[in-house]
This record gives C-alpha cells, structure tokens and sequence, in this order.
C-alpha cells in the first residue's frame, strides 16, 4: 500500500546540505504495523514527516518516491497534499499533552476534522465522533466528548488523539513514539488499540518508536535505522530474534532484560570514550579513595546508609472559593524503607507515584509534614532547616533525569565540575581543582580536554557522564539517581548503567536509584520499593520481588511491561 | 517659503505648506463667528481671578463704569461721566440710565456699589485695585461716589476691569462673595450689561456667545453667534485656520506669520502689546547663586556690571533672527504711548560689547565671571529663544550665563524665594500708567503698603521710593511726567533692569474678517465684522 | 474563581491606594499653585492667607489623609484653577478619552492582528517586510510629530477631516458621545490612528512572534497532519492561542494607550482627561491632578481584571 | 573568513541578511558619531561663546543661501545643524543607555529575586509593578523631577536634569525587565541545573547571578535594545510635555521639539533633519534587536 522507495531527506544549513535520511526503503501493506526503531538522531520521525508532507522547513526530499496506493506523494500540489491528509494518512504524536489544541473542546476538535474532509452535517458529523470514542474505548463517550483536553487524563488523551487521526478512516497512520510519555499500563492499553485497529480496519501503520520492547509487542515488521540508513529491515521475530547485522545484535544486547539479572551490559558501540586512557583517571580514583587513608577494601565499611521512618509530605492545593479551605494533596503518606549502607536500592513506580518527591525530600528541597530521616546514624535536618553548610550537603550527591538541564548550558564544563571542590572547600588549589577535575573525566570515560567545553558540545550521554563527574566530585557517600537513563538511548542507558555500577562498587557508594523502568531496576537494584500513590506497595529484595511479587500491583506492572519473547534473546 | 527650496525638499512639511498655498480656505461665515486662543478663561467670574485671558473673555459680557476704546484711552461705559470729588479725596461718577442686565434687571448705583464690595472682598483677586479706596457712597441712583485715601490722579484708569454684576441676581443665586474654595453660581454664569451674553460653557473645550439684544450702546459687529475654543498647541491653532475650522486666532508663533499671510484668504494682525521684556538682577543678594566662580561676591551690585550687561545684548539681531523684525527695542519699563513714558530717557544702552568688557574691566572683573540665568519657557513669546541668545551674547563679553529654563508654574515662586543671579520679567503694566512698574518693580520691597512686590531682586534707591507717592498724588501732568523722567533717569543710570523690547502682538484672521487688536491683548467681539 | 477574583481586588485596593499616595507627594513638587491661581497684583499677604485657606501649610500627610478621607466618601474636592467640583470635571473628560482610547485600540487590534499574522505566516515575503519596516519608522517618529503630520495632511491640505476637538457630540445620559454622529467620528479618525499606531505596531509584533511560536506546537502539527483547512488552522487553532499572551499586553497597553493619550489630545486639542491633565499641571490645581491619577490607576486596575477574566473565557485550563 | 563567519550562527545570518546588515552599520555610525562629537562637530553647541545669532536660519548647504561653513543649515540660535545633532545624538544615547542599563539592573534584579523566592515575595514584587505600570511615564518625570528640585541644592538642578531624565524614563522601563526575568527565571528554576546548585547548598546570590542569569541574558538583550529606542522616544516625549531638557542642552528630542515650531515658517530643516536622524537610530536599533531575537528563538526564522 505505502511504497518508499529511495528516499533521500536533506536540510540545507550554513555548511551546505546536511542529508538526514538516504536511499530508505520502505513498504507498508494495509492492517500492517511496521516498526521503525533506532537511536535518536537515527531519522525515523524524518521518515515519518517525509510521507505525511510535513518536512520542518527548510528540509526537502532530494530523491526517491513516495506511492500510497497509486498516488504519488510527491506529485501532488500544497492543496491536494493538504486534503489528502487526514484523509488517506494521518499522524499521532508523542505527547497527548500538547497535541491537542487546548482552547478548544474534544467535539469540536472531531468534528471539525470530519467535517473537512466528508460532505456531511454537523449533526452527522457529532454522531460518527461519538461512535469513534466509544470504539477506541472512551465510555460514555456522548457525555465526554463535550469536554476539555485537559480534563482527559494522559492515557485518555492519546486515545483522543487517535479518534482524531481515525476521523475519516484513513488507509496509513504515523505513529511517532505514540507511547513514549505514557505509563506502562496505559502504554499497553494503546498498543493493544493500535493492534486492534489494524487488524479490525486493515489500517497500516509505521510505528515509529526507540523502544524495542514496544516493537518487539505489536510491529509485524520492523525496519532498523541508524544515522539516517536502513540497518536491516524485514519480520520483527527475524530482525530482532535473529538480528543479521551487528549493530541491530549491539542494540538487542543493550536492552536490559526483564526476566533475569546480567553483570554487566554488552556495550554495542562507543562514542569514542573506552580510548582514552583510562590512567589519566587514577588520580581521581586516588582522590576518592584517599579520604582518611583507607584501601579500596576498607573505604567500603564507610559506606553510609539512609533510613527513613513515617516521611509524610502533603502539598497544600489551590484555594478554590473564599469559604473552602483548600486540600491538602497527599504526595507521601507515612512511608518508611532502610537504604542498607553500600547497596543499590531502587525506588519504582508510575509517575505521579512520588518518586522524585521522595529525592526531593532527601534533598532537602521539600519539607516533609512529619517523619524522619537518618543520615547514618545522625538525624538529617529536613527541608529548610537544613542549613546550607550541613555536611549532608556534600555526603548526599544526584544525578538527574534530563543531561541536557541538569548541566547549566553558558558554564563551561571545567566549571562545573570545579564547582564542588571550590564550594565544599575540598581543594584550595585552582591547578589542582583542574587537574582533577580532568582526572574526574577521564574516570566516567571521558576525554579531559572536554573541560574547556560547554555542555551543548556534547551528547546526552556524555552529559550524563559529566553529571555523574560531578556528583563524584563532592566526594559523595550516598547517590540519588532520579532516572539517570529515561532520557537516553538503550545503548547509552547501559554505558551509563556501566558506570554507575562500576563506581559503586569501587567506592562503596550507596545508590537510591529511581527509575520507572522496571528491567533496569532489575539490573542495578539489590533492594527495591514500589511506589504508587505516595503508598509503598510492596517493599523487598529485587530478585525476589522479580521472581515472587506479592502485591497486586506489582503483577500487574510486570505482566504489562513489553518484554521480549524469551527465544528471541 | 522661497520657491526654490520647495525643489529642494521633498521633505513632507514643504510640501504640504507649498500645495497648500493655493487652496484659498472657506470663507467665514456671517452667521457664527469661531476664535480660538491658546488659553480658556478659567472662569466666569469677573472679580475671582486677576488674569488677562478671564477679563479679555468677560469684557464682552460684562462691563465696568468706564473702557478702554480701541487706543486704550478711557471712555464712558456704565458711568457716563466723572470728576474728582469736592472737598476730599475721590472721585465721582454719573450713571448711565436705562440701562438693564441680561436677565431683564435695572442698573442702578446699587449694583455697582454691591460689585465694589463684592471686588474688594478678601475672596476676590481683584481687591488690590481698591486698596486706595476708602469708602464708597451712594449718591442717587445714578450717581456713586468713590473715596480715596489720598489724591488719585489715575483711579478711573485703573478700574476699566472693574466689572459690574447684578446685585438681585448674585444674591439670589448665592454669589455675593467670589467662590474661593468651592464653585458658585457665578463661576458658570453670567449676568452682564454688555454686548454679549453666555449661551453655553463647556470649560476648556467651548464657549458660546449670543449677541445681547437690550445692550444699551450700538453694536458695530455683525456677530450672530460667537463660539470660543482654546487650543493649546500653536500648530494645531494655524492648522485649524487654515483649515477653515476657525475665522481668527490669537496669538500665533511670530515664526508662522510669513506663512499665514502668504496664503490666500488669511491676514496677520501685528501690533505691539504693552508688556515690556527685560532682565533683572539680584541686587541685594550677598554672593552669586549660580556662580562656578565668584562664590562670595555679587558682582551684580554694581551698577557698572549691570550696564556691561546691558550694553553686551545686540537686539537688533534679536529681533532680525529671532523676532522676525516684529519687535520694538525698549528703553524703559513702559512701550511709548503708555502714559508716563518717558520721551526725555527714550534711547536705549546701545549694543556695544567693547565698552560693556570696559565696564566689567572697571568694576574688576576683566575675565568677567559666571553666573545662572532664570528664563521660563511658556510664559512670554519666544521666552526660551531670546534667553539662550542672549545667554550667548553676554557670554561673548564674558558674562558667563548658565541658562535654566523652565515652565512658568513654579518659576515666580522660585523668584519669589531669590534662587536666581539673573532673571527674565515681562511686565504690562494694568493701568497702563509707568506708576504701576515702579510701584510693583521699583519702589523697594514694603509687604506692609503692598509696595515693590515683584521687585525680587529688591532694587531699592532712596529717592525713587520717595518719588512714588508723589507720583501718585500729583494731579498736574507737567508734573508728574518731570517726577516720572526723574525715577526713569535713575533707573536707567543704575541699569536696574534692562529692557529688552515691547512684547509683539500676532493675531491671525480670514482675510473677510475687520476687527480691531487693542494693545493689551484683549480680543473684544464687538470690533469684529464679518465681511 | 471566587478567591482569584477577590485576592485581585484586595490588590488592587493597595495599587490604588499607593499611586494616590505617591500622586500625591509628587504634586508638592510640581509647583505653587498659588501664584497660578492669582493676578500680579496680588499681596503676598493675600497670598498667604489663600494658602492658609486651602490647607496647604498644613503638614504633607494630613494633606494626603484628608485627600483619600474626603475621596473615600464620594467628595473629590474643588479645582483649584476652576472652582468647580473635580468630578464632574472629570467625570465629563472621561467619555472623551475612553472613546479615543478604544478605538485607538481597536485600531490597533483590527490592523495589528491580521498584519501579525500575515507576518507570521508569510515571515519572507516582500509585503512582510515592507509592513515591518513601515510600522517601525511609523513608531520612531515622536507622536507629536506624526500628529501635526496628519492634522496638515488630512485637516488643512485634503481638507477631508477636522484638525482638532470632537466634533458633534451626542449625550446619551452623562456620556458625551462621538460614535453617533458622522462628525463625530470624522473628529475621531486622525487622534485615533495618531494613538493607535504605536499600539498598532506593538501588537502586530506580538502577534507576529507568538503566531510563529504557536505555528510550531504540536497540535498545530497535528491539526496540520490530519487535514484541518488552512482557514481554520490559522484562525481558530493559531490565533486563538496566540490571544493569551496578546490580551495580557494588550491590556497592559491600553494602560499606556490612555498615558500617551494626554500627547495626542494636547496636539488634536481633545478634550479628555490628558488635556484636562496638561492644563492642571500648568496651572498646579493639584486637586485634578490627584483626582486623574486615582481614575487612571482605576482604570488600570480594572482593565487588569478584565484581563484575567478574560483568560479564563479563552482558556478552558483555568476554569477550576 | 567565510569559514570562521559560519562557525558562529549569529554571523552567518547576518551577513545574510542586507538589511539588517545596513541598520548595523547606521547605528554603528551614529554610536561613533555621536561618542566622539567633541571632535567631529565643528562647534559645541552647549558653548554659548561659539556661535552666534548672526549665524541664525541659515539653510542646508544645497538650498539657496546655505553656506559652506554650515552643510546641514543652523537653526534659530544659529547653531550649526551637524553638530545640534551630533551633540544631540550624544545626549539621547547617553540618557538611553544609562535609563536602559538602570532599567536593567533594577529590573532582572527585582524579576530574578521574584521568581526566584517566589511566594509572597514575589507578589509584593508584581504589584509594585503594577503602580509601576499605572503611573504613566511623564508622571514619573514629573515625580521625579519635582523631588530632585526638593532635595538638591539649585545650583546643581540644572546640571543633573540629564540624570533626573534618564531616573525617570529607567523607572519607566523596569517593569517590562522585571517581567520578563522573573517568566525565564520561573523556567529556568525548574531545571536541573538550578535544583543541583540549591542542594549543593549555594547561596540565593550566586545562584541567581552566577547560574541563572547567564541562561536568561538572551530575551532581555532583545528587550534592551527595543527599550534603548523607546528610551530615546520617551525622552523626545517628555521634551515636549516641557520636563525634558533645556533648549541649550539639546537632546535628539529636544531637537525635533524645538523643530516644532518651525514645521511652517519654511526652516524645514530645523525640525526635519533631526526628525530622520532619529528615525535612522530608532529603526536601526530595532532592527538589530529583532536580528537578536531571531538568533536567539531560532524557531522564529
């Protein structure tokens, strides 16, 4: 049905043309879902844009056609490609947050799509927009369609917009990481719809994702792309099962897997970083370890843990009318765990579960209603009375979600990662605050020279790894990661995974590691808690949470996370 | 504008002017009669408030025992002849009969007696011009006898203002005493006997007059209606003559008159007005305000430094560049023509900056010295204009001028308060008497006998005080004038002010209007034919 | 709802509160009103005893608590220059500057939007650039200048509009108005577009720069991607969005619509309150000037009101 | 040359773009001719000695009766045009820059502490703005203005109008700063960046300049240099509304206000002149403010 063929996108940009994709072949037939995965950066949503006829300026096809059926794409004129949207092939975005226009209702948002492309009444047209949001299952549907976006929660959203791309049954639909911002049960919930829908209505898709779980789940076929080439391409159970090329095998060893704990992650390819001399680290590795003279064997019994006992944190919510007192949202409720000093605890749950309130309260940006917290065994001052000098400050380091904010864009790196040598005065020299601070790179696998660099020279990996140098550099006995990986690609996620495994071992350091991805708790975690709610679920050793979970909940998220079919590993 | 510079400038300004001047305007209707002038009066209460713009406006209303004609001289109006008093000091008028207010009421001395109460009341700003007074007596109904202190040679001159009201009306309508904190009814209305009556007041956007059917006199206008809209902005003024909005405006920027006239269908009317501009000194202060370096002297003492100063300014270029070759050079504080002006001391310290560097020389200031110049910049026309040219003259002689101008609401209070080295005044003097300046600007400070109060910098000579109340007492004009030719000659010796030049007058009319421009800047509709 | 609307206008309160106070102590600089309010020959003593009368000796902040006490209870005092009660003073300007106030704004909005959003959507074009260098010599001539320009283009060359004043008024209650008369409106035309043209260039900007924003949301992509016509693309889910950030400048323009409006109505000679203003600062009747400073932070405050009840009619979001 | 051009994105759109390319070189011209007036202008205007009323009225050299001596004509004062505007031009870029760099300081000061603290803080902040914003410019001029005269001795008043003015016009232009630090800075505290320097337990101070204003410079730049222009019309404003500065010490706007009065008597050039001076600075400065905000939003081009 969709034929591409030879397809070349180019941008131009003030160094002459860059090409974004080159010579990719693809084929969707109708009631196929055809997964395209990569990396980023690999030109999947250029794919996608280039058969919809939606390039972002000023990005152009250079070669190659683009048949549905038999029309040709790339003959028709602005108008006619523009009617022919919505109407043969559609498009669903990543976020449903901002995919749909919030000023306008969810009714006039179906009908006015319907009413663009079928002669129909308005009233017809409201009739056929209930039928849709039933179908993609929107109960009640002639009540909500009235509603606001906003007042759909995510999962509902993207249902939505789904009912929206379905408006005039169209033969193609484009999904771009359909799923990416969602929680897994609702994740599942819309791939089982996608599913669904093109087995019921024989609708093709080109399910665009970076997740190979997800593809591995529903696409019938997938192609694999990297830099802007097709990798290999052909029936998802061959490609991903018995990968023929090596960077696809590269990438499938990255996954972290569901079912079983490996040491450590086959690292697919590198990002130039294993050649540099790892030497160039010892004196950072020395550094580390020298406090107070102990030997790499004896720095662990330092190992500090955290425990935490009745942590109750409520946010006053808005005032809605002058006579109410307003609610008190409830972000934690009285939860209690042990971080046992020198281990890896993992902290999962969905968001909105109050993970990252629970960082933020060890952090001292939130003031906990009641509760405590020991450091050790000293009792950590809790939000603002933790005063700015509190050694905790330097004891307890974090390592965020996203690299790309957590690193301040106009400092160059070298000051970012002297900053905490200056600040907790663990060197006075500024020679030496460089020299180690090079050394420091080196350690996480980078080159020293990076520190006459700002952060946006370098990738999201690499980043991370700066953010990791510079958490080590405060010289930290207990580790906060806040989904350290979320934002990177597989194969970075297990470089990063690496690393921090490395360096925990090496330094007894004792990690809270925060993470909505279940296979990579399973990976790093010896302890975990679920979270949901601001209730702790279920609480325990890993692999025996794994193997035996007790709480509902925790079955249920581990039956709907997208795993792969165990012969395909 | 010269024809050629319209080739040259493509600018907007030239072109508009240059195309504009072959459209000749609409002419004037005979019916309403439209006149704008920069400022409204601000009220219609002739005693409330002493300014040229309410009294010009209410003349037309309201009238007193005597006007001034169209030469300024005195002429009957309510009364209908005066002599002094027999037997003591004052004088004595006979009232015109028959003579009835707007609302239908007789005019008889009663009402004058009433408005002299009313004028000389603590609520009234007028009240200085009764201070010689000390009685007021009815005679008959049409006869009223004014007391004076002392002998007053010129008290029906200085009453041409002095405006009659109805005394039934005013009390009936609660305005016996001039509103002082709060409106009355007098503020908005009007009852006059004069040629003109108020038929609408919208304050500071238009005012409607209705010729007076029962006015006693003849009326010369051929006015209907007479509407009156104040524009504050001079270019919106010409701009809405030109337009054909107005049929006359006064007074325009002296700079536009060329244009004005150049256009077919309008007409400039140039005169002189009675207000004389010149500079004054501080003459009692101890040391320089201004000064970056003479800190502890005041060099304006001496009456040689004054003189350099005043020999320093060239005004024959002033008025050639600024001016426009409108203005009259002044030698004293009255133009010629004001009684008392003094044919004796008519040459003026003539343009001459070598002698006025001798001067200074003498008085030891070789290298001269600075000092600050006070100047408005919205009282008098070109105000700032003339100040910093004549801050550039002096300073070419070595009176360094630091010049500071500034809007005239907070300027008399900064004289008042002696924060200035130099100063710019205008002066017109209300009886168009030369007793008047010297007694406001000569006669040395007296708050007590009201004497010398716009003297800031307190002049002060002995003799010129004892000449002032024999100036006002003498009755003989032969006498008098020698008494006045005395203070003058002094004055001029001591430079105590240097006169600059009589202030020109520039009104702007459809050609198709006659009126007559009367000296002190009054505008009376009853001059005006619509042609 | 309720409470946002209240915690507004207990803020507002205090905005009020502090520009009278800060009016009011700027107005013991401005001058002395006194020798304005007098002729030359006026005696100091004279003088003295009217200063007395008016309480002008009195001491700055029972001064100032007289003012808002007397205020407070509905008494705006007497002009000093005219005598007559401050309110109705203002009360009969107000018409006058509202009206050229909005339909300067109006102007603004009719031209600036869909010139904004031309600009927006053809950001290369011939005529885009023309509109953008135009408006920005529109607004780096001083308004003054652009006044007199107009006045002698349209009122003394053409002839086709009145140079100055409001023309024919209707009165309909105490509203003085110009909207239901042809001269009226003729009489509107040059201040307005002399008021609104900086507003004009101000919005087109800003609309302008948010349309482009908004072009590259998500949910325009997606509208795009399944086929919304064009029209309604740009209108209703472009445009619409665009609006909210528009309305918060907008409505903090017409603030600065109504200050600036004391230029243009000094240079048209209309009679609204800036006129009124000018004249009061000239001759320091201090009672106006206090007055008008009062009404102008009413009018902000209420202006910003409308603007956050305005929000809430556009984004459904803020409905709690 | 041309590869070290496209190693910066700013200079590779600008020499792409002519236009902007002219207004650079306009405002740059008008930047060096008015810094150093002094030793360009053939007179000191602000020098009552050196020239002279003689001189008065005098048109532009292509006009007849223009002289050589004088290209550009003189004005009333005789003042030679060229160096009024030099002189002029100098004024209003001082009082523009100092009222945008006070306007500057006060306001992404006041915007960074609000979103920074937030709170109550933050909206004693707004609302000081809001009085800010209902108190027209002129009436801060005046304000201002009338407090200098209270408190300062007279012989220093007239000397420090330049700085009563820039006061004034800087008071009026704080908000849009403050407005616009506090909106990035209720962004930027979101980030991580920021979150990682609060646990750090860095002080308010350094995290706020040393880490958040860096990362909010871009927007404000925009800002300045639109207010830079408004500064200088504002200043032009006031001058009319008779609070800007003496005729002796003319402004640019000052200038164009005295120019008013010769729009009709045929002296177009005393208004003219300076009026297109003007209008080459303001549109120049803006056109270099928006070529900045296109470099900075690159999703605006």
């Amino acid at each position: 049905m969709l034929t591409v063929e030879n397809l070349t996108v180019r941008f131009p940009t003030r160094f002459g043309d860059t090409t974004a994709i080159e010579n990719i072949n693809i084929n969707v037939q109708a009631g196929e879902i055809h997964g395209l995965v990569g990396e980023s950066g690999a030109g999947k949503s250029t794919v996608g844009a280039a058969v919809i006829g939606l390039l972002q300026t000023p990005g152009y096809i250079a070669e190659g056609s683009i048949m549905l059926g038999d029309t040709d794409l790339r003959a028709l004129g602005v108008n006619q490609a523009h009617a022919l949207r919505g109407k043969r092939i559609s498009m669903i975005f990543q976020d449903p947050q901002t995919s749909l226009n919030p000023l306008m209702t969810v009714e006039d948002q179906l009908v006015e799509t319907i009413l663009a492309h079928e002669k129909m009444s308005a009233d017809e047209a409201r009739t056929r927009a209930i039928d849709l949001l039933e179908e993609i299952g929107i109960k009640n549907a002639a009540e909500r369609i009235k509603s606001w976006p906003h007042q759909f929660s995510g999962g509902m959203r993207q249902r939505v917009v789904i009912a929206l791309a379905l408006c005039t049954n169209p033969e193609l639909i484009i999904a771009d990481e359909p799923t990416t911002a969602l929680d897994v049960a609702v994740q599942s919930q819309v791939l089982d719809l996608i599913r669904s829908l093109a087995d019921k209505r024989k609708i093709g898709f080109i399910l665009i994702t970076h997740d190979i779980g997800v593809i591995a789940q529903i696409a019938d076929r997938v192609t694999v792309m990297r830099n802007g080439h097709v990798v290999e391409s052909g029936e998802t159970a061959q490609v991903l099962g018995r990968p023929k090329h090596a960077y696809t095998r590269a990438l499938m060893s990255a996954v972290p897997p569901m079912d079983h704990k490996i040491d450590r992650f086959s690292v697919p390819t590198t990002e130039g970083i294993e050649g540099t001399s790892v030497s160039t680290g010892d004196l950072a590795e020395q550094w580390l370890l020298e406090e107070k003279g102990l030997s790499e064997g004896e720095q662990k019994e330092l190992s500090i843990g955290l425990s935490i006992e009745a942590l109750d944190v409520r946010f006053s919510g808005t005032r809605k009318s002058l006579w109410r007192k307003p609610e008190d949202f409830i972000a934690l409720d009285k939860i209690s765990f042990n971080v046992k000093p020198g281990s890896i605890m993992g902290l999962v749950g969905e968001s909105g579960s109050g993970k990252s309130t629970v960082a933020k309260t060890i952090t001292g940006l939130i003031t906990p209603n009641s509760g405590t917290m020991m450091l050790g065994n000293e009792v950590l001052p809790a939000g603002k009375s933790r005063s700015r000098k509190h050694p905790s400050r330097r004891i307890i380091q974090m390592v965020f979600q996203d690299p790309y904010s957590s690193l301040n864009s106009r400092h160059k790196i070298g000051s970012i990662l002297t900053e905490p040598l200056w600040f907790y005065g663990l060197e006075k020299d500024p020679a030496k605050r460089q020299e180690l601070a090079a050394s420091m790179l080196a350690l996480v696998g980078m080159a020293p020279d990076a520190i006459d660099k700002y952060p946006h020279q370098f990738s999201g990996g690499q980043r991370q790894r700066i953010a990791v140098a510079r958490a080590l550099l405060a010289r930290p006995r207990f580790l906060i990661c806040d989904e350290p990986t979320s934002a990177l690609d597989v194969s970075i996620q297990a470089e990063i995974l690496n690393l921090l495994k490395d360096l925990q071992s090496k330094f007894g350091l004792t990690i809270l590691f925060i993470s909505h991805n279940l296979s990579v708790v399973r990976q790093m975690a010896d302890d975990m808690v679920v979270l949901r709610n601001g209730v702790i679920e279920e609480a325990g050793k890993t692999e025996d949470l794994f193997e035996r979970p007790q709480a509902e909940y925790t079955k249920k998220l581990l039956s709907l996370t997208p795993v792969m079919p165990k012969d395909w590993a | 504008m010269k024809k050629r510079s319209l080739r040259h400038s493509a600018l907007l300004s030239s072109v508009l002017v240059s195309l504009a001047a072959g459209v000749s305007a609409t002419g004037a209707s005979a019916e309403t009669f439209r006149w704008a002038s920069n400022t409204d009066p601000q009220t219609m209460d002739p005693h409330a408030v002493n300014s040229a713009p309410v009294l010009s406006f209410l003349n037309n209303v309201y009238e007193g025992l005597v006007r001034r004609g169209e030469a300024m001289a005195i002429e009957p109006s309510l009364a209908t002849s005066w002599e002094p008093l027999v037997g003591q000091n004052g004088w004595r008028f006979h009232l015109r009969e028959n003579v009835t207010f707007q609302n239908g009421a007789a005019f008889t001395a009663e009402d004058v007696l009433f408005s002299y109460q009313r004028a000389s009341s603590e609520a009234a700003d007028v009240r200085s011009w009764f201070a010689p007074v000390a009685d007021v007596t009815v005679v008959d109904d049409y006869t009223i006898d004014f007391v004076t202190t002392a002998p007053n040679p010129l008290f029906p001159d200085s009453i041409a203002n002095f405006m009659i009201l109805d005394k039934g009306w005013a009390e009936k309508n609660n305005a016996v005493l001039p509103a002082s904190d709060a409106e009355n009814f007098a503020t908005m209305n009007v009852n006059g006997t004069g040629p003109f009556v108020l038929s609408s007041r919208d304050p500071g956007v238009k005012t409607v007059l209705k010729p007076y059917s029962g006015w006693w006199d003849t009326a010369t206008h051929n006015v209907t209606e007479a509407v009156f809209t104040p524009i504050g902005n001079p270019a919106t003024g010409i701009a809405a003559l030109l337009s054909g909005e107005i049929d006359f405006i006064q007074p325009i920027p002296l700079q536009d008159a060329k244009q004005v006239e150049s256009r077919k269908g309008f007409k400039i009317l140039e005169g002189e007005e009675t207000r004389v501009i010149m500079f004054g000194f501080g003459h009692e202060h101890e040391k320089l305000l201004y000064s970056s370096d003479v800190k502890d002297a005041n060099p304006f003492k001496d009456p040689r430094v004054r003189l350099a100063a005043s020999h320093a300014i060239n005004m024959a270029s002033i008025d050639r560049v600024l001016f426009r070759g409108k203005i009259e050079a002044a030698s004293q504080l009255v133009p010629a023509g004001i009684s008392g002006y003094s044919e004796k001391n008519a040459a003026r310290h003539e343009y001459d900056p070598k002698r006025a560097k001798e001067l200074l020389a003498e008085a030891g200031y070789p290298n001269g010295f600075s000092f600050g110049l006070k100047c408005t910049n919205d009282r008098y026309i070109n105000d700032e204009a003339l100040c910093r040219a004549a801050a550039s003259m002096l300073s070419a002689v070595g009176l360094k001028a630091k010049l500071s101008t500034g809007p005239v609401r907070d300027y008399w209070t900064q004289l008042r308060a002696d924060d200035f080295d130099m100063y710019l005044l205008g002066w017109s003097p209300g009886t168009f008497d030369m007793e008047h300046p010297i007694r406001f600007l000569l006669h040395s400070q007296d708050d007590a006998k009201k004497l010398g109060s716009w003297n800031f910098g307190n002049y002060s000579n002995a003799r010129v005080d004892e000449l002032l109340p024999l100036i006002q007492q003498e009755i003989n004009p032969t006498n008098r004038q020698n008494l006045i030719d005395e203070v003058v000659s002094i004055t001029q010796k001591d430079a105590a002010y240097i006169p600059l030049y009589t202030q020109p007058l520039i009104w702007a009319t459809k050609e198709n209007v006659d009126m007559t421009q009367r000296a002190d800047n009054f505008f009376l509709l009853r001059w005006v034919t619509v042609n | 709802m309720f409470y946002f609307i209240y915690k507004r206008l207990i803020q507002s309160v205090f905005v009020m509160l502090a520009v009278a106070f800060l009016a009011f102590s700027l107005f013991r600089f401005v001058g002395d009103p006194i020798t304005q309010m007098t002729g030359v020959e006026t005696s100091v003593v004279d003088q003295e005893r009217l200063r007395e009368e008016l309480g002008l000796n009195d001491p700055f902040i029972s001064q100032f608590g007289r003012f808002t006490v007397d205020m407070l209870q509905g008494d705006f005092g007497y002009s000093f220059r005219t005598r007559q009660p401050v309110a109705e003073m203002i009360a009969s300007r107000i018409p006058a500057t509202l009206e050229l106030g909005v339909v300067a704004l109006l102007i603004s909005l009719v031209v600036g939007i869909p010139a904004g959003v031309y600009t927006a959507l053809r950001p290369r074009g011939v005529i885009t650039q023309t509109i953008l260098i135009t408006t920005l010599i529109g607004i780096s001539i001083p308004t003054f200048v652009i006044g007199i320009m107009l006045i002698f283009l349209f009122g003394v060359q053409l002839g086709w509009l009145p140079t100055f004043g409001r023309g024919e008024t209707v009165n309909i209650g105490f509203w003085e108005s110009s909207f239901f008369s042809i001269d009226g409106w003729r009489a509107l035309i040059l201040p307005a577009v002399t008021l609104g043209v900086y507003q004009l260039t101000l919005t087109m900007r800003l609309v302008r720069a948010q349309m482009m924003d908004v072009m590259r949301s998500d949910y325009i992509r997606f509208a795009t991607a399944r086929g919304v016509p064009m029209r309604q693309l740009y209108f209703r889910h472009a445009l619409a969005n665009t609006m909210v950030p528009v309305i918060t400048i907008i409505g903090l323009q017409f603030g600065g619509v109504i200050a600036f409006s004391i230029v243009t109505e000094s240079v048209f000679q209309w009679p609204g309150m800036g006129l009124l203003f000018l004249e009061s600062i000239r001759f320091v009747d201090i009672p106006v000037m206090g007055v008008y400073l009062v009404v102008i932070a009413f009018f902000f405050v209420v202006v910003n009101l409308l603007v956050d009840l305005l929000y809430v009619a556009i984004d459904p979001r803020l409905r709690v | 040359m041309k590869e070290f051009i496209k190693r910066s994105e700013g200079l590779w759109l600008f020499t792409r773009s002519p236009a902007v390319m002219i207004a650079a070189v306009i405002a740059i011209l008008i930047f060096i001719g008015a810094a150093f007036a002094p030793w360009i202008a053939s007179v000191n205007p602000y020098d009552l000695g050196s020239f002279s009323l003689m001189d008065g009225l005098l048109p532009p050299i292509w006009q007849e009766g223009g002289i050589s001596q004088f290209m550009l004509g003189t004005d009333d004062q005789g003042r030679d045009m060229i160096s009024s505007i030099l002189y002029g031009a100098r004024l209003s870029l001082l009082i523009g820059l100092s009222a945008m760099a006070i306007a500057t300081v006060l306001g992404v000061g006041l915007g960074l502490a609000a979103g920074f603290y937030g709170g109550r803080f933050d909206a004693i902040i707004m609302r000081i703005a809001d009085i800010q914003l209902a108190l027209p410019a002129i009436l801060t001029a005046l304000l201002i203005d009338g407090i200098a005269r209270g408190i300062l001795p007279p012989e220093v008043q007239q000397d420090l109008r330049v700085v009563v003015l820039t006061l004034a016009i800087a008071l009026s232009l704080w908000v849009n700063f403050a407005r616009t630090a506090r909106a990035s800075t209720f962004v930027e505290m979101n980030k991580e960046y920021v979150q990682a320097a609060i646990i750090m337990g860095q002080g308010p101070i350094r995290i706020m300049f040393i880490h958040i204003l860096p990362n909010i410079l871009g927007p404000l730049l925009v800002i300045m240099t639109v207010d830079l222009a408004s500064a200088i019309l504002l200043e032009a404003t006031l001058s009319f509304l008779g609070i800007g500065l003496a005729a002796d010490s003319p402004s640019l706007g000052t200038l164009i206000r005295i120019g008013m009065q010769f729009m009709l008597s045929g002296e177009w050039w005393i208004l003219w002149i300076p009026t297109l001076f003007l209008v080459a600075l303001v549109v120049s400065i803006n056109t270099l403010g928006d070529f900045m905000r296109d470099v900075f939003n690159p999703g605006l081009r």
